[in-house]
Order: structure tokens, then C-alpha cells, then sequence
């Protein structure tokens, strides 16, 4: 049997790795490329938790349906404004969208 | 399907239609009304289903069909909402069910449908009538589809209402026809009357719906539960029967029986709260008037008998409802015989007999409530409808002539009609008879007989002796209304012109006119001289089962039966014999002005309530308390704070507040802000790094802190 | 060590070699490419727990429409794509450093957790996960609010999407 | 227990007693034998693909009047294999500029996105890769990797007729997902299960096609639009796109998306027959006491296969019959005709299925199929309402087709 902690590490080590691409990729559909990777961390901790807890407790199955959900909905209202930036700014470096500057 | 899942389907239908119709079908006249009556065919055919079923299980009193969903959560516990067919809603369901079917096709011939649209018609205002080839024809209704769609959810409150199985969505159901109520009295809303009398029915029904909520409130603290079946368990009544309430002596049940009865006081039109009924006749004539005849005040009644296992708890409450119906019984039977026009004296006529059926629940006799409320729906729509039907003839006539000053409700300007209207003369006839208790042969005979036997046999004297008058007044105001409107010559050139109406409006006028004769022979007493005993008393059986306990057979007595022979015939006599030669309204002895102007209460309701609040608000509240007391004090304050603010202004708000705090931390924070602008880069994976930088930090510090 | 462990080593260190791909690869479309590839890891991860039903709908959901509509937003967004300057930023090593902390953080505070190398109970016979599920997100007294919502937020993030992207004339 | 009545289980149990009688460790033995399972099953299926070949050319050479492949063996019929040689042995080109990786994946995933729908299609009640409890959704998720294929085939091949022919065909398959996704889920409903095996089950005695016609309707244009066929073949446009997403294939590269599109077409054809005519169920003559040898596992097999058949030559009919429509047409015509369309439909089925359900079969089945074309009927005529109006809009109310009638009448 594969013990609870194995899970939990491949899930810790994607959620770094998500978090690295959103702090360091310049391009912000990368940005939520990692933003995904780190959603999907999330939900393999709920999944793996639900399995190795109370089974009949189903709420770690509906919070990861909940959590695709609200990827999906994040997906498309985030590229909709990257396609809205890239449209007025011509551009997509995140860095480069700083009109909220002092 | 079985009989619980088609209860819960029943009401459904016509609100479907409501938004149907509103939302895709009101440009297409004819898909609404097929919508809507589908619907109502629906919930005629399940209704009857429900009716034949609950007429084959034996004792369904004690089993009767119930189911119940949670609804709001309360805390750990739910509200329940749910259906109940017992014998009394499965009884109610019949008329309901069948009534509401016949308005619905009757309303496809009143509206006009097939008619071309009017010349002048405009959105709020009833057909005018239209010009083809010359001759003026009626138009068809501007707001048809609208029409439609309120008498879809009116249904939808009645079914609702009939079907529940517990006081909150019973209430929903009677506010849902409370609400549809004002739109259809205000159907014609441009007109100032239409208008005013939509806000009269609306406010003073909502009177008596204060006190009801109130009471329903009561009874939820008091028992924790709305649902009949809970609330009639006997240790939930004897408990309530025992704790006083601290209000008039009365004991919890009874002072809670009181507040629902206020609510059908308002509902149903009695004394005082009676005055919105007459006014409601302002509505699209027939139908809205059927409502208010046949369904909705019927509901009333409806919830006073659905709550009689507590009302009958305290004595003193049900003094104060016999007295009440009594009295209304009497009391609109005298305005009655003094109105004019056609629908008015309809409408005092129902205020009569819902009086009777009060009256009848306040002397303990349910069976005859019921029996009353059930034959009193099916004749009194019949003789709706009828008197729609013969309006409706004499608006043809007034076309013909084309003297529009000529009101086609006035009795006065009908007369002779029974030629031109055949049929409606004979089902107006039967409706008639069946209202005044003609003997034997109509149902309106046998309901009251009823309530009259059970009245004497039971020593309520007073009771008794008032109603016997008040019958004898509704047979004699009765045939004077059948008398001016069909018997003689006409009067005027149009009442000669008048018209037989189309069969969707006629046919309705048979079918009730079927159950106005036969209903009552269902509920023959079983000691009556000769009848009783020939067709077995099923009514009293069935609808008796209902209670805990099944009420005694009557003894047969001949005082009353003589007495409502004696009052039917001989008030229809003499209604004939006064009217029968009369020419025009100056002709009629009875323009007595207290009767003709209904006892004045309207104008006293104006002086005592709208005048006064009127002199209040201006007098006393405006002037005296606003202006002098009020203001006064206001301006003492005024000085004084004026005086304190420039003392605190010059002494400690210049020099210390804005000098110090106010320029000083300005100063502070803009030395701050300058030095820190720098961060907000506008970058947001800066931020994010920040964020994450700090988040660490103070994770780590926690970490230790709490746990090390 | 059992085929299981086997699967899931294999699974995981494609996954998670998948993952650095993604944050790393230069070209955006092997970025997502290399996305699609993570999630169906996860997937068979899902498969691993006996969440089959999550498995299925993540594919559907990631790959079939997100991995797409990444894929479609990088070629909208064409310029950039063929840009030649770095794809990561001046600051990538502190957000390489974070990275770092955070997945040491974590593993700190997980392996002092009690629970931390729990094994899993068998499966009942005939448990059905899936059934399970639906009341459970239909259920008055279980999650059917925040389902409810979960749906609200599609349709506000349907709108949301089209008045954005929308290319007003 | 023998041969004939679960041939798979006999054969893996033999297999499986050599193996071990040679010395193999059982673990390693199982999952030999599955590789060998799933093999076979893929040999058999790139056979009948091969004959897939020959029939779809023999039938679009009988729609259009013609013989079709007549010269190689009889009726042609080593045509096919003739094709193959050819391919195999033509230049393997990669364009300049091409992303060779990714190139060269993806006919492999296309291929792939087929096969791997065979693992949960149920043969036999016991002939069957795996019975998945989410087999439906396993369709729509092998579909997903399909539409992924086809946009990295597209980007990769740095042509723009192909990144053209791709956008066309992943915005068909993604609008069109939602309909079918919807149609799925009435089997889901009627059966109460989405294993694949359980709703064929379910389907005894009464075929879903009876109870949902509009369903299984609604389901064969979105899976001919999934599939990319004319009229949805605006993917490959000839005209203005040469070939679509495909243009830079050559070779046994470019047969390979061939055969996954033939093989595909043919798949659908079977999940049809399983989501709404039974399955490998023969209608229920199968129960019938006398008919109990129906029963066997072969004729389990053919029986599917022969439904799939007509499915499959239902989608030929519709693709040799139909003109190709406009891109904005097609889109409109999914979100707004098909998509509502099918979410009424579903939410109706559903509650008519509790409310008749308990009630009389012949209520059931009448209720259902009337219900059925109650609502095509009102949403063709909501439809045509529609699309006179706009017709009308452009043309002009003068041009419309009554007035046309109406002079053409006042001339007689």
C-alpha cells in the first residue's frame, strides 16, 4: 500500500512548483499555467485526504468538483483579460502591465 | 402516479400557465387561453382523480392521503410543508376544482374572443366595440392574454390553498389570491374606480390578514408546528384549550381560533370588514365576481371550517362567530333588497350566505357548513356567471342602439328577458331557486334546511330566528331580481335587443346549474318525512368523518322545516307579487335611503377612519406635535450645540486638533508614503513575493511562539 | 514494493518532471503541452485513490477544454510567443528561493503531523463512490449550496469571459 | 464454464497455466497476458478498419453512381491493402520549421484517442476491457485527448492552412461536446448507471431509442460534428483549406489520421447502437426460451458489430448526402438551436422518466416518445419563426416566399 505521505509530497512538490511558475514566468498565460499546477496540488491533498480519512464523508470529492469548477471559471476570466490586455497594451509580460504603479 | 405524488401536481398546472403566458404566449390570444384552460383541464382531471380515490378509502378521516417535504431548515428542526387530502379538502377539491374549469372556459366568451379589436380600445380600460360594415359589434378584450394569465395563478393560490396540509402554505396560498384579487378587481386600471376599489379590497382584507398572521404566529409558538394533523391531536387541543391566554378571558385556543376568524372576516366579507366586496364588483363583471363569489370568499369559510377542531374549543369564541354570521346574514340581505344593479345585489347576496355558513360553524353544526359552503359555490357561480351572461346581452343590445348612457347592469333598464336569453333565463332560474332554498328540488334547499334544523334542534334560538329572516329576505330579494331582469316587458329598447351569449359562455351556465340541483340531493337528512332514508346521507358520512369524532344525527323536527318551507315560498310570493307590474325605480317602494346606501357604512368607515386620520395627521400631528412641540425643542438644542461648537471650535478644535493631529500626522504620512512608494511597483509578482515573504515570516515566528 | 508503488513512482516523477517543464519549457505552447502531460498525471493519481470518477472529469475538464483554451490564448497572444527574450523574469531566483522554502515548509510541518504516513483502509465491497457523490452534492443536508453556487460562478464567469474578450468594433 | 461461453476467461485461465508452467511469476504472467489482450484487441480492430476502408469507398461510389475499387481481388477488395503498401512505402516528410516532437505525436494521439474508447466497449457481457462506472464520460474525455491531437497537429506542422483547418475543428468538437455531453446523460437517466455494460442492461425490453428519439437524434449530429464529416467538414474545406489540419501529412503519418477518422466514425456508430438500440441486446428475442443459444458471446460480438454497421452507414449516408455548412452557421446552429435544445430535452426526460416510470409500460413508452417529438415539433417551429424573420431581414419583407406565392396564385 502507498502510505498517505507519498501523496502528500507529490502534492507539495507541485504546489512549488506552480508557486515558482507564478513568481517567476514573465509571460502571464504562464503565470496561470502555474496557478493551475498549484489548483491541481490542492486537489490531489483533498482527494488523497478523502481516501485515507472517513470515507463516507464525501467532502473531499465535492471540494475538488467545487475546486474544477472555480479553475475552470479562473480560466476563462483570466485568459478573457490577458486577450483584453494583449489587445489595448499589445502585451503579455506581467511585469509590463503596471499602470497601478505609484 | 400515485394519489400523494398527483396532490402535489394538482395546483401546478395553472402557475405554469401564469408564466407561460407572461413570459411567451401573451402576443397569441389564442395559445393563452388554450394554455390556460389546459391547465385548468389538468387540474380538473387531477382533482377529480384525487376525488374518485379518496371516495373509495373507507375511514379517510383518520387515513387520509398526506405526504410532507422539509422546507426551511429551523434550526435542528424543519418546517414542514406538505399535502392532505382529508374528506373536507377532498369535498372542497370537487367544487374547486369544477367552478374554477368553468370560469376559465366561461372567461374565453366574456372576453369577447373571436371578435374583431376594438376602435378605441385601450390598454386598462373594458372593450368599447368595434365597427364592421357599419354596425358595432363588441371587441375583444385589449388585455386578454393578461387576463388569462392572473386567473391561472389565482387557481394556483385556490388549489394551493385547498391542498395544503398546514397553515403557512395555506396563508401563502390565500395571500397568492390576495394579491391576485387586486390585480383583477384593478383589471380595468384606468378607470378611477377599478382603481380605488382594487386598494379598498387589498387594504381591508389585509386588515383582517394582520390578525391572522398574528395568530398563526401564536399558534407556531405555542405548539411549535403548523400542520392540521399535529395540531388536532387531542393532547396538543387539550392543552390549548387549558392555558389561558391573558387576553379577554379567552383560553390560548380560543383567542387563537379568534385571530384566524379575524382573517376571514376580512377574506370572506363579514361584518364589519364587508365593505371591499360590493366594490369588487368592479372587476371584469362575471369572472372576478365569481371568484369573489364561488372561490376566494369561500376560502375564508374554507379555513374557519379547516380550523373548527380549535375553534370549538372555547365557548366565548364561538358565541363571537355565531353572532358575527348571524348578524352579516341579516344585516346584507337588507342592503341586498334595496340594490339595483344586478351584480351588486349578488354580491350582499354572497356577504348573506357566508354569513350563514359562519353562523352555522359558530352554532357547532360543520356538516351544514360545509354542505352550505359546497352548494352555495355552485349556484352562487351560476348565478354569476348568469348575470355576466345577461350583461353581456344587454351590452349587445346597447351596441344595437348605440346609447351608451344606458348602464346594462341597472335591473330597471332590463326586464322580459327570459325570450331573448333562454338559456340563461332557466339556469339563472335554478340558480335563483337553489339560492332562495326553493323546496325539494335545489341543493340551496337542503344546505340550509340544515343550518336551520341544527340551529332549532339545538336551542339556538337567536340563531335561528335571525336566519329565518334572513332567508326570507334572500328568496324575496332573490325572485325581485329574477322578476326585474327576466319576467314582464322589457323597459328599455335595449333589453329588446338583448342576445343569447355564445356557448362557451352557456355551457358553463348548464354544467353548474347540473350541480345547483343535484348537490343537494347527496345530503338528505336520514330522518326527513318521506325522502330520508331513499338516497343515503353520503355527505354526512363522508364529510363528518373528518372530525374526531362523528357528529350526531340530527332529530327531525317540523318547526324548521316548516319554518324554511315556509320562508322560501313565500319570499319568492311576494318578491313576484311586488314586482311584478313595477315600471321603473321610482315604482319601487323599497328605495329606502339606510338601504339603498348600505347602512352608510362606507361613508362612516370614511369619517371614522380616513377622515380622522386625515385630521389627525394634519391637526394634530402635523401642527401641534411637529411644528410646536418638536420643533421647539429642536431649536433650544440648536442654540446650544451652536454655543458649545464655536466654544470647542476656537479652544481646542483650531489649535490642538488641526494644528497638531490634523497637520502634524498629514505630515507624518506623507513623509511615510514618500519613502515607501517605491514598493508598489505595480508588478504583481512583487507583490505576491512580498506577500509570501511576510506570510513565512510570521508562519515561522507563530510556529515557535506557540508551539515551541 | 507492490505494482502500486511502482505505478505511482513512475506517474509522480513524470508528473512532477512534467510540472518543472511547464514553469521552465521556453516555447508557451510546450508549455501547455507539457500542462496536458501533468494533468493526466494527476489523473492517473485520482485513478490511484479510486476516485475514477475525478479522473474521468478531469480529463474532460483539464484537458479537453482548459488545456485548449490555454493553447488558443497562446496563439492569440502570438507576439509574445515568438519573442526570443528570457521567459523568466529579473527576480526568478526568489521566487525559485520561495518555491523552495514553501515545499520545505511544508514537508517540515507535514512529517511532524501524526497522520503523516497513514495507510489507507480497503474499499468496503460494492462501495459506490460515484452514487455517494451525487447525493452528496444534490443533498439538502450535504454540499448542495456551495454546488449551487459553484454554478453561479460559471454562468457570472461565462459572462464575465465573453464582455471581456469581446472585441468591441 | 466453457469455450463458447466466455471464451475470454478460458483463454486468459490457458494462457495463464503455461505461463506459469514455465516458470513465470503470476504478476508478471497477468499483466503479459493483459498486453496480449489488449493487442489482439487492437490487431482485430486495425483489420476492420482496413475494411472499413474498402466499404466507405464502396458506398461513396454507390451514392455517386459509380462502382467504386473493382479491380484487386473480388469487389476489390484487396484494395485496401494495396493503399497501405502505398503509404507505407512513400516519403516521410517533416516540414521546415515544423515542432518535429510534437509533429510527430500527434497522429499517434489521434490514433490513440480511438483505441483507447474499445477499452470500455462492451463486446459480450463478458467480452469487454473494463466495465468503467463512468464509461459515458469516458467517451467525452478520450474525445478531449482526440481534440488535443488535432490542435497540436495543426500548430506543429507551421502551415497556416493547418492552423486554420485545426482552429475550425477544435472549436466544432468543443461546441459541439455540450450536446452530446447532455445526450449522454439520457441513458444515464433512463438507466440510472453510466457503466456502459448496465445500460445495455437497462435496455431490455425497451431500446432508449423508443423513449428518446430526439436523444439519439441529437446525439448523431453532435457525434458526426465531433467526427468532423460533411456537413461539419469545414475542418478540411477542399476549397479554401486544401485538406485542413492534416495538409502536411504524408505518408503512414497521414494514414494514420485516416484510419483513426474512419475508425472513429465507425466507433460512434457502435456507441450509438450501445446508448440507444441495446447494444449487443437483440431486442429482447434473446430472452424468449426458445432463442436462449442467442445468448452466446459471438453472436454477442456480431450483433453489436452489425448495428455498428448501420450506425456507420447512417453517418455515410449523411455525409455523401449532405452540402457543407458555413463556419458561424455551424456555431450558431449548435449554441443556438442544439445546446438549449438538448438541456430541455434532458431536464424533460428526466421528469417525465420519475413521473411514468412507475406507471403502465405502454404510458411509459407512448408518454415518452410523443413528449419527444412534442418538442422537436416546437423547436423546429421555433426555429423556422426564427429564421423566416431573418430571412426576411435580409431579403426583404417584398422577397419573402408568400408573396411569392401570392403573385403565383393571382397569375392562375
Amino acid at each position: 500500500m502507498i502510505p498517505l505521505s507519498w501523496y502528500l509530497i507529490l502534492s507539495a512538490g507541485l504546489f512549488s512548483i506552480g508557486l515558482f511558475g507564478v513568481l517567476s514566468r514573465r509571460n502571464a498565460v504562464a503565470i496561470l499555467l502555474g496557478v493551475e499546477l498549484m489548483l491541481n496540488a490542492v486537489n490531489v491533498n483533498l482527494v488523497a485526504f478523502w481516501r485515507y480519512g472517513d470515507l463516507a464523508q464525501m467532502a473531499g470529492q465535492v471540494f475538488a468538483i467545487i475546486v474544477f469548477a472555480v479553475a475552470a471559471a479562473e480560466v476563462a476570466v483570466g485568459l478573457a483579460l490577458i486577450i483584453s490586455v494583449y489587445r489595448r497594451r499589445n502585451t503579455v509580460v506581467a511585469n509590463d502591465i503596471d499602470l497601478m504603479k505609484w | 402516479m400515485t394519489t400523494e405524488t398527483l396532490i402535489w401536481l394538482i395546483p401546478l398546472p395553472p402557475v405554469l400557465a401564469f408564466f407561460l403566458i407572461v413570459l411567451f404566449t401573451n402576443k397569441n390570444k389564442a395559445l393563452s387561453h388554450s394554455v390556460a384552460v389546459g391547465a385548468a383541464l389538468l387540474s380538473w382531471l387531477g382533482s377529480m382523480i384525487v376525488f374518485f380515490r379518496a371516495l373509495g378509502v373507507e375511514h379517510l378521516g383518520q387515513h387520509p392521503f398526506e405526504s410532507s417535504i422539509p422546507w426551511i431548515p429551523t434550526g435542528d428542526t424543519w418546517l414542514r410543508i406538505g399535502v392532505l387530502i382529508d374528506p373536507l379538502s377532498a369535498a372542497v377539491l370537487f367544487f374547486v376544482a369544477w367552478t374554477v374549469l368553468m370560469i376559465f372556459i366561461y372567461s374565453i366568451g366574456y372576453h369577447n374572443y373571436g371578435q374583431p379589436a376594438g376602435d378605441h380600445d385601450h390598454m386598462g380600460l373594458p372593450p368599447h366595440g368595434a365597427t364592421v360594415h357599419g354596425h358595432t359589434v363588441p371587441s375583444i378584450e385589449p388585455m386578454y392574454s393578461r387576463f388569462f394569465a392572473f386567473i391561472g395563478l389565482f387557481a394556483f393560490g385556490m388549489f394551493t390553498l385547498v391542498v395544503s396540509d398546514n397553515l403557512l402554505t395555506l396563508f401563502v396560498g390565500w395571500e397568492i389570491m390576495g394579491l391576485c384579487s387586486y390585480l383583477l378587481i384593478g383589471f380595468w386600471y384606468a378607470k378611477e374606480s377599478a382603481r380605488n376599489a382594487a386598494v379598498k379590497a387589498f387594504m381591508t382584507t389585509r386588515i383582517g390578514d394582520v390578525f391572522m398572521l398574528l395568530g398563526i404566529a401564536f399558534l407556531y409558538s405555542a405548539t411549535g408546528t403548523l400542520s392540521f394533523r399535529e395540531i388536532f391531536r387531542e393532547e396538543v387541543l387539550h392543552t390549548l384549550a387549558t392555558v389561558p391566554s391573558g387576553v379577554l378571558g379567552l383560553s390560548a385556543a380560543g383567542l387563537i381560533a379568534l385571530l384566524l376568524f379575524i382573517g376571514t372576516i376580512g377574506k370572506s366579507a363579514q361584518w364589519p370588514l364587508h365593505v371591499w366586496l360590493p366594490d369588487a364588483m368592479e372587476g371584469p363583471t362575471p369572472v372576478s365576481a365569481m371568484i369573489h363569489a364561488a372561490t376566494m370568499v369561500s376560502a375564508g369559510v374554507y379555513a374557519v371550517i379547516r380550523m373548527f377542531p380549535l375553534l370549538s374549543l372555547d365557548p366565548k369564541t364561538m358565541t363571537f362567530v355565531a353572532f358575527i354570521g348571524a348578524f352579516t346574514a341579516l344585516f346584507a340581505a337588507t342592503i341586498a333588497v334595496a340594490q339595483n344593479d344586478i351584480k351588486r345585489v349578488l354580491a350582499y347576496s354572497t356577504i348573506s350566505q357566508l354569513g350563514f355558513m359562519i353562523a352555522a360553524l359558530g352554532i357547532g353544526a360543520y356538516v351544514a357548513a360545509v354542505f352550505h359552503l359546497i352548494t352555495h359555490a355552485f349556484f352562487k357561480a351560476l348565478l354569476f356567471l348568469g348575470s355576466g351572461s345577461v350583461i353581456h346581452g344587454m351590452e349587445h343590445g346597447v351596441y344595437h342602439t348605440g346609447n351608451h348612457k344606458v348602464d346594462p347592469q341597472d335591473m330597471f333598464n332590463m326586464g322580459g328577458l327570459r325570450r331573448k336569453m333562454p338559456i340563461t333565463f332557466w339556469t339563472f332560474l335554478i340558480g335563483g331557486f337553489a339560492l332562495s332554498g326553493f323546496p325539494i328540488i335545489t341543493a340551496g334547499f337542503w344546505s340550509k334546511d340544515e343550518i336551520l334544523a341544527d340551529a332549532f334542534v339545538n336551542g339556538h334560538t337567536a340563531v335561528f330566528a335571525t336566519l329565518a329572516i334572513a332567508a326570507f329576505m334572500t328568496a324575496f330579494y332573490t325572485m325581485r331580481q329574477i322578476t326585474l331582469t327576466f319576467l314582464g316587458e322589457s323597459r328599455t329598447k335595449e333589453a329588446e335587443h338583448a342576445q343569447e351569449t355564445h356557448w362557451t359562455m352557456t355551457a358553463p351556465l348548464v354544467v353548474l346549474s347540473f350541480f345547483a340541483v343535484t348537490y343537494g340531493w347527496v345530503g338528505i337528512p336520514e330522518h326527513f318525512p318521506v325522502l330520508g332514508g331513499l338516497v343515503p346521507n353520503w355527505f354526512h358520512e363522508f364529510v363528518g368523518g373528518t372530525l374526531a369524532e362523528m357528529p350526531e344525527v340530527l332529530e327531525f323536527s317540523i318547526v324548521p322545516l316548516l319554518t324554511s318551507l315556509g320562508v322560501a315560498l313565500g319570499g319568492l310570493f311576494f318578491g313576484w307579487l311586488a314586482y311584478r307590474n313595477v315600471k321603473s325605480v321610482a315604482d319601487d317602494k323599497l328605495q329606502i335611503g339606510v338601504l339603498k346606501n348600505k347602512w352608510y357604512f362606507d361613508e362612516a368607515y370614511d369619517f371614522l377612519f380616513i377622515k380622522s386620520a386625515y385630521w389627525f395627521s394634519e391637526t394634530f400631528v402635523s401642527k401641534w406635535m411637529d411644528k410646536g412641540v418638536i420643533d421647539g425643542i429642536l431649536h433650544v438644542f440648536g442654540r446650544v450645540t451652536d454655543f458649545l461648537g464655536s466654544l470647542i471650535r476656537n479652544y481646542f478644535d483650531v489649535p490642538v486638533v488641526n494644528r497638531f493631529f490634523g497637520d502634524g500626522s498629514a505630515e507624518v504620512v506623507q513623509w511615510t508614503g514618500k519613502n515607501l512608494r517605491p514598493i508598489q511597483t505595480g508588478r504583481i509578482q512583487q507583490y505576491l513575493m512580498l506577500a509570501l515573504v511576510v506570510f513565512i515570516v510570521i508562519g515561522v515566528a507563530l510556529y515557535y511562539l506557540l508551539l515551541a | 514494493m507492490t505494482a502500486q508503488q511502482i505505478i505511482f513512482l513512475v506517474v509522480g516523477f513524470v508528473t512532477l518532471g512534467s510540472a518543472l517543464m511547464v514553469v521552465t519549457s521556453h516555447n508557451l505552447i510546450h508549455a501547455a503541452l507539457w500542462l496536458v502531460s501533468t494533468l493526466f498525471g494527476v489523473a492517473i493519481i485520482y485513478t490511484l485513490l479510486n476516485a475514477g470518477f475525478l479522473a474521468v472529469v478531469q480529463v474532460v475538464v483539464y484537458i479537453g477544454a482548459i488545456a485548449i483554451l490555454f493553447i488558443f490564448a497562446v496563439m492569440l497572444t502570438r507576439k509574445d510567443m515568438r519573442d526570443q527574450s528570457p521567459q523568466l523574469n529579473k527576480n526568478w531566483w526568489v521566487g525559485a528561493l520561495l518555491a523552495v522554502v514553501t515545499f520545505g515548509g511544508l514537508f517540515f510541518l507535514l512529517q511532524s503531523w501524526s497522520g503523516f504516513s497513514r495507510t489507507a483502509a480497503d474499499l468496503p465491497s460494492g462501495f459506490d463512490a460515484i452514487g455517494r457523490l451525487g447525493e452528496a452534492l444534490v443533498s439538502p443536508d450535504a454540499f448542495v449550496l456551495p454546488f449551487e453556487v459553484a454554478s453561479v460562478l460559471l454562468m457570472a464567469a461565462l459572462v464575465g469571459a465573453v464582455y471581456l474578450a469581446f472585441n468591441r468594433k | 464454464m466453457n469455450f463458447w461461453n466466455d471464451p475470454l476467461k478460458v483463454a486468459a485461465d490457458w494462457s495463464m497455466e503455461i505461463l506459469t508452467g514455465w516458470g513465470m511469476p503470476e504478476v508478471g504472467a497477468r499483466v503479459l497476458i493483459a498486453f496480449l489482450g489488449v493487442f489482439l484487441l487492437i490487431a482485430v480492430l486495425m483489420v476492420l478498419d482496413i475494411f472499413l476502408v474498402w466499404i466507405e469507398r464502396k458506398v461513396v461510389a454507390r451514392f455517386q453512381d459509380r462502382i467504386g475499387p473493382n479491380r484487386l481481388g473480388p469487389f476489390g477488395l484487396i484494395q485496401p491493402f494495396a493503399d497501405i503498401i502505398k503509404l507505407l512505402i512513400k516519403e516521410d516528410i517533416t516540414p521546415t520549421g515544423a515542432d518535429k516532437v510534437v509533429y510527430n505525436i500527434a497522429p499517434m494521439l489521434s490514433m490513440m484517442s480511438v483505441l483507447i474508447l474499445w477499452a470500455a466497449v462492451p463486446l459480450a457481457p463478458v467480452i469487454l476491457g473494463v466495465d468503467l462506472n463512468v464509461g459515458i464520460l469516458f467517451l467525452i474525455a478520450a474525445g478531449a485527448i482526440g481534440t488535443l491531437s488535432i490542435i497540436m497537429a495543426g500548430w506543429s506542422s507551421n502551415n497556416k492552412f493547418a492552423m486554420v483547418g485545426a482552429f475550425r475543428q477544435v472549436a466544432v468538437m468543443i461546441s459541439f461536446e455540450v450536446p452530446m455531453l447532455a445526450m449522454l446523460l439520457i441513458p444515464t437517466v433512463l438507466s440510472g448507471s453510466m457503466g456502459m455494460n448496465s445500460i445495455i442492461q437497462a435496455q431490455y425490453p425497451i431500446p432508449f431509442v423508443l423513449l428518446s428519439p430526439l436523444g439519439a437524434l441529437i446525439f448523431l449530429i453532435a457525434a458526426i460534428a465531433e467526427l468532423g464529416r460533411a456537413p461539419f467538414d469545414l475542418a478540411e474545406g477542399e476549397s479554401e483549406l486544401v485538406s485542413g489540419y492534416n495538409i502536411e501529412y504524408s505518408g503512414m503519418k497521414f494514414g494514420m489520421f485516416y484510419a483513426g477518422e474512419l475508425l472513429h466514425a465507425f466507433t460512434f456508430g457502435g456507441f450509438w447502437s450501445i446508448l440507444f438500440f441495446g447494444g449487443y441486446g437483440l431486442f429482447g428475442l434473446e430472452k424468449i426460451p426458445a432463442l436462449m443459444w442467442l445468448n452466446n458471446p459471438f453472436i454477442n460480438i456480431f450483433t453489436l458489430i452489425a448495428k455498428a454497421m448501420i450506425g456507420y452507414w447512417i453517418i455515410m449516408w449523411v455525409k455523401y448526402t449532405m452540402l457543407r455548412i458555413r463556419i458561424d452557421h455551424m456555431l450558431a446552429f449548435n449554441w443556438k438551436f442544439l445546446t438549449p435544445l438538448s438541456f430541455v430535452l434532458l431536464m424533460m426526460t428526466a421528469l417525465l422518466n420519475v413521473l411514468l416510470r412507475d406507471g403502465s409500460t405502454w404510458l411509459y413508452i407512448s408518454g415518452m416518445f410523443l413528449s419527444n417529438v412534442l418538442l422537436a415539433w416546437t423547436a423546429l417551429e421555433i426555429a423556422r419563426t426564427y429564421s423566416r424573420r431573418e430571412r426576411e431581414k435580409v431579403e426583404g419583407s417584398k422577397h419573402s416566399l408568400g408573396a411569392v406565392e401570392g403573385v403565383a396564385e393571382a397569375h392562375h
